[in-house]
């Protein structure tokens, strides 16, 4: 039992938040999101620099052999800075399902790419009127010959605009929510009959539309087996997941400093805010709730690698509920005590709460995360 | 008691709901149902079709060309006309500038803008606020200087609501530096064409151009454009706080975003199900049906109690907000994923480019963020407990 | 659309809040209660004398043909002086179900005795396993010639103990949870075959179990219909219901007042209390919940008379929802703010906390009513 | 980072797991697990037991007799206490005055007392808190006034946890008026058999007596029995205030009533199904757990982190009480009507009387009412969240 970081991963930690400190300011920020592009060259060139995309790696294949806690430490410390780049599409889910379930060839050509910052990719599994339910595929792969056809619609693909290659589920067997038959395919972005509708998300991430029609590819497209993806399906957005609570944790963490500072400078009838003690135990109560949102985000983090299903899922799970409702109360009571400047384009604290407001949203809501709790909580008791 | 509404309000509502089939223009009401990009012309329009009726202003007397409703049936009008889906009317000229100048104006200030505003000829804007006053109000340092006929203006108001469309705006401005804050203050009217005035945008974290700063600099308003005593402004101000009793409550508003809302909730997906069938959002939206139900339950108690208005608008203030914000967030959480993708320019009714998901989800995300002001302007709801505190509980 | 009071109401309203102040003093609660009666023949009777017994009952039958509006007058007074006297039990359940549904004769032999004070009576209609569902009944009645024999167990009987006669609620046929085949008798509690315990309740008022055993009743027991007692089963409850509202909405109001005064005389680090922004902030709530909390015992008072079965039940189950969450809020924040002194036997503040905390288990806590209310807005817009 | 326990630890775990099994007496589990009405019997029964066992303070180093445990230890003896039913051990002897008597007590002191807090023979009070000075306990105006070789003790404690058993108490009293209010108060050790001392009941709100008045009238204790030096008592307070880190977050306990809790929705029927069928319930019971969980391991963090004690253990103690509270408030409302009744004498084991349900339901609502003392004593929590402020925020 020990909550200790090693030394290099202190290191890490530190040497990243310089970087982000120095590099990646509120102004920088603004200019890469209304850019346009949904990425930022030289600031992704420097993190494979920095040997962050291929920290979880085998270190076979360029990496580190990094873990959940290493995924951790950086997502916390771009959830401080609110970093829009590729990580958790590229590296987090894309990268991570390569590295789990992908053959050796695979591995050998996605992980070192990815790894030396030439190759964005991004998951595209998400379905209409699915809601967070990662079974309900309706997505179809029909086999011709040795290839498949693609057909259907993806939603909520992180950064699918500025990926070279996806990664699809489509249903090879199986009826829309069965968790069987679902298959893993890597299709290029360029192919023919794959169209890419890239948005600017509120903020400042991006997320695509994606649209396949008669996609052909080959056998050796499948990350896996054929039919039996889910599992891997589903471990991946448990990582991406405990990726997302550890950045909102970040976030938590600088709203509260934000608020803090903010409130020991506004005055309001001669004194500065902050001495006012109803606003003194509400910026408690979200360093208690960083607090709580912290021990879940290690726990996420611990448990994303774990092959023991229903024991990741609950800590996954007990984890974004906790920290989904986190992020809301301090993303509220932040701007609320920054009062009018915190509702304007200006202050950094309405970035941060759009932020945490919106990771709240992806892969299951709080109370999404507290139903799965709650029916896991009837198997074992009942 | 009677909970019922007399059959002359049954009758009333009946009228209203009839005017407002008839001429309520489609396209105002499609932007408004929709929660598109709201647009000064569809403000002005309503008011005008509004002002043609007789029904320019609810709430003023009639002999200023008012309807001289009675409170309950104004709110029956305002109910009536947000379920309709009808723009809410300004309020910084019809409520907040017009009682002041009715109550305190000459006779020349009435007949010179009380018209306009009936009409909809002229836009007020508010000019209350500055940066570093926030709560504070009467911290307020931007002056007026007589020089002969004129004040000579300068300083800078903040907050200012649409204020980019402003003919005029009413200003809390400081003619006495060597008093006590709130006895140095005056109330001026400001024809916003002066030379001087800067009108600079404040972009909001939606992305939406709503609010402004308002620059003075040597801006020359003449002195007849004073209302009532030099150095007695926050009496007006104040006057102006007390008469808003249960607007601030926008129970019309949020039961018409609580119908919208239950339509989302029909049409958005769970799993290939209607979320209302997730039990878990539908507990939330039956519990904040039930919330909306006893703040609309309080209003008409404090409406159609005969001691006057009091301290109990905080009340109304604080539910209200807290209210209209969670409708907001289930109306966002009920779009789910959708709801990520900041799509502007499908904010406009004659938008056909890409989307994510339905209309429902195009302004979830921007409203709920828009709405934390809620709890924010016009007196936070911290000031609004310290009110309660002080003088309602004795405190 | 008026919320006054009309003059009698007012003067009702004053006097008997006077009589209270007066006679219902705390040092006489506690004697009343430690006397294990369960009422007070004083306080009984001058209650009766003041025609409060009456109130609701029809002039023909030494009524004054009040309506919901008026019991909530009188119950709001009681849960301001936490009166624990036999009103709800007697005079709005079981004087209220004989009212509504009993025949000419029943009326003629039950009201102007309860008007008078001399008769008490009480509703066993609740039984073990069912917890709020009002169908749930297993009490058995078999008919044997033109007599009934009732056999089963009742729990949560209201002043059952003190009750000379009880109103059971037993299955006639269907089997448990039917709302049909439910048959409401007039039973009396000194029969062959019933036995009563009665307990104290942890807020002084009284409960009892009672058991019935092959006990023989006459078909002229029977209220109403056989087989069709359960809609005024259900209103009888319902109206309780509203009238527990007005009760809590009472006593939430002597919660703040109480916490208002005490913080005002309390002193720490030299200042009352009440100087304190928390504590400002906290009573403001607890002023909100009992404002909002008024308003929705009125709505529950005047939709309790009401025969729109699904409009009466959504404003009872509405209003008890949100009252039992201001209930539980005010009392907490009331005990709270009383610090240590507020856990203790000797302050008003606790003595209210447990009746405000008891008010919202009975006939339905919260959530159950959240239950309700959601499920009819399901079968409203689904 | 590793959140397993080692294998030493979980090795120990099943070591103290055995001997709960093998030593802790059937009719003190009942009691505990039933959370029938406790007796002094049987926390000094247990402590006998488990000081034979040389476990008698697990907090303690093992110069004095402790067993010298790490933190982790002592928290994994904890939480198999908990679970396994045991009583929870009297801090008031084991963590509040042997710390001190440890860290600023001369020789005889340490001598005198520590073994009979060890092994139980000695019951320990706390005499803190006096009418009047609830979180501000430096106002306290207890004297203690030298003459010759002794101190006359006059004055008043209060909230006097299980003070009816003592018989020893800890006092901080009074014993220069002239200074600063924290630099006058001095530690003494008193023997509550000494002439003067009278104890009495003050009943709390569920009936229960577990709290008392303690009343001195020129009670003579000999100087041999001040702590440290006269006038430095708040330090030697505070000394133990700052001592205890994790303990205030209970999480042992909790653990043991989740799992309660947990039986109780498996046993408690609605409707004729268990209650953790239904859907309300189980979300609260399961947000409930993971907070639980949050908790568990916020004190394991807080435990293995290198640094010192923090003002953290603030966090511990707001978040453990306030689960703690809704532990016990759920497991009343689980029990539904059935918890109105009140029948007292059903808290003792022998009881065959008539009940209302089952044992679920018996203790219900008297622990939640009783449970409320959890975020007023020991400091309020609106204490806590000043000392936040203060300490970790820096406002």
């Amino acid at each position: 039992m020990n909550f200790e970081l090693t030394e290099e991963q202190q290191m890490l930690q530190d040497s990243l938040r310089r970087f982000l400190a120095n590099e990646y300011t509120f102004e920088k920020r603004r200019e890469i999101i209304e850019s346009g592009k949904g990425t930022d060259a030289g600031i992704w060139n420097a993190l494979a620099k920095m040997g962050l995309l291929a920290f979880t790696f085998p270190e076979d294949y360029d990496g580190l052999g990094g873990n959940g806690i290493d995924t951790m430490l950086v997502m916390e410390s771009f959830g401080r800075a609110l970093v829009t780049e590729p990580y958790l599409a590229t590296v987090v889910l894309a990268g991570g399902l390569v590295r789990d379930a992908g053959s050796d060839a695979q591995k050998q050509a996605i992980l070192p790419a990815i790894a030396s910052g030439e190759k964005l990719m991004a998951l595209a599994t998400y379905e209409h009127g699915a809601r967070y339910n990662l079974a309900h595929i309706n997505t179809v792969a029909k086999a011709e010959g040795s290839d498949y056809v693609l057909n259907g619609n993806k939603t909520a693909v992180i950064h699918g605009g500025q990926a070279s290659q996806l990664i699809v589920s489509a249903r090879t067997s199986g009826d829309a929510r069965n968790e069987d038959g679902i298959t893993l395919f890597l299709v290029d972005a360029g192919a023919n009959g794959v169209s890419v509708t890239d948005f600017v998300t509120h903020d400042g991430f991006r997320t695509a539309e994606v649209t396949l029609k008669d996609v052909k590819v080959g056998a050796d497209a499948i990350i896996g087996e054929a039919n039996q993806g889910f599992p891997a399906l589903e471990k991946a957005i448990d990582q991406g997941t405990a990726a997302l609570c550890a950045e909102a944790v970040g976030a938590m963490d600088a709203m509260t400093e934000a608020t803090l500072e903010y409130t020991q400078t506004r005055k309001q009838f001669g004194v500065p805010i902050s001495k006012f003690q109803v606003l003194q135990h509400r910026m408690a109560d979200m360093f208690i709730h960083a607090q709580q949102g912290r021990s879940m985000a290690i726990l996420a983090a611990d448990s994303a690698d774990s092959n023991d299903r229903a024991a990741r899922r609950e800590a996954i799970s007990q984890a974004k509920m906790l920290i989904g409702q986190g992020a809301r109360e301090v993303g509220q009571a932040g701007v609320q005590l920054h009062g009018g400047m915190g509702v304007t384009d200006e202050m950094w604290a309405a970035h941060i709460f759009k932020r945490l407001t919106l990771i709240n949203l992806v892969f299951g809501d709080a109370d999404y995360h507290l139903g799965k709790v709650s029916d896991a909580l009837l198997e074992k008791i009942a | 008691m009677d909970l019922n509404y007399t059959p002359e309000q049954e009758a009333f509502r009946q009228e209203v709901r009839q005017f407002l089939q008839d001429n309520l223009p489609d396209d105002i009401r499609e932007r408004v149902q929709k929660r598109l990009r709201f647009t000064k012309d569809m403000i002005v329009r309503w008011q005008q079709i509004l002002y043609k009726q007789g029904w320019g202003a609810s709430t003023w007397p009639k002999e200023f060309g008012g309807t001289g409703w009675t409170e309950v049936e104004q709110l029956i009008f305002e109910e009536e006309c947000a379920l309709a889906g009808a723009p809410r009317q300004l309020d910084f000229g019809l409520r907040m500038v017009a009682p002041v100048i009715m109550k305190f104006g000459n006779q020349e200030q009435k007949d010179k803008h009380l018209p306009g505003i009936l009409d909809g000829s002229v836009w007020w804007s508010q000019g209350y606020s500055e940066p570093g006053s926030g709560s504070d109000l009467a911290s307020l340092r931007t002056t007026a200087e007589r020089d002969g006929d004129y004040y000579i203006v300068n300083g800078q108001k903040t907050w200012t609501t649409l204020g980019q469309h402003g003919d005029w705006i009413f200003c809390l401005v400081r003619t006495n530096k060597d008093v006590k804050a709130q006895e140095g203050i005056s109330f001026l009217l400001i024809d916003m064409k002066t030379p001087g005035i800067d009108v600079k945008p404040i972009i909001m974290l939606d992305g939406e151009h709503e609010i402004n700063d308002v620059f003075f600099e040597n801006v020359k308003v003449p002195v007849e454009n004073l209302v009532g005593e030099e150095d007695k402004g926050w009496t007006y101000a104040k006057y102006l706080l007390g008469h808003e009793r249960t607007g601030l409550a926008n129970v019309g508003q949020w039961k018409a975003m609580m119908r919208r809302l239950k339509e989302i909730a029909r049409e958005e997906q769970d799993d290939g199900h209607a979320i209302i069938e997730n039990p878990r959002f539908r507990d939330r939206l039956a519990q904040l049906d039930a919330e909306l139900r006893a703040l609309e339950l309080t209003v008409l108690r404090v409406l159609t109690n005969s001691s006057g208005p009091g301290p109990e608008a905080s009340i109304l203030k604080i539910r209200g907000t807290e209210i209209g914000q969670r409708l907001f967030e289930l109306a966002m959480e009920a779009t789910g994923q959708d709801a990520l993708a900041h799509i502007p320019d499908a904010l406009e009714p004659d938008y056909d480019g890409p989307m994510v998901g339905g209309m429902n989800a195009v302004p979830a995300a921007g409203d709920y963020f828009n709405m934390r002001k809620l709890s924010i302007f016009g007196g936070s709801n911290e000031i609004q407990r310290n009110i309660i505190s002080k003088l309602v509980l004795g405190l």
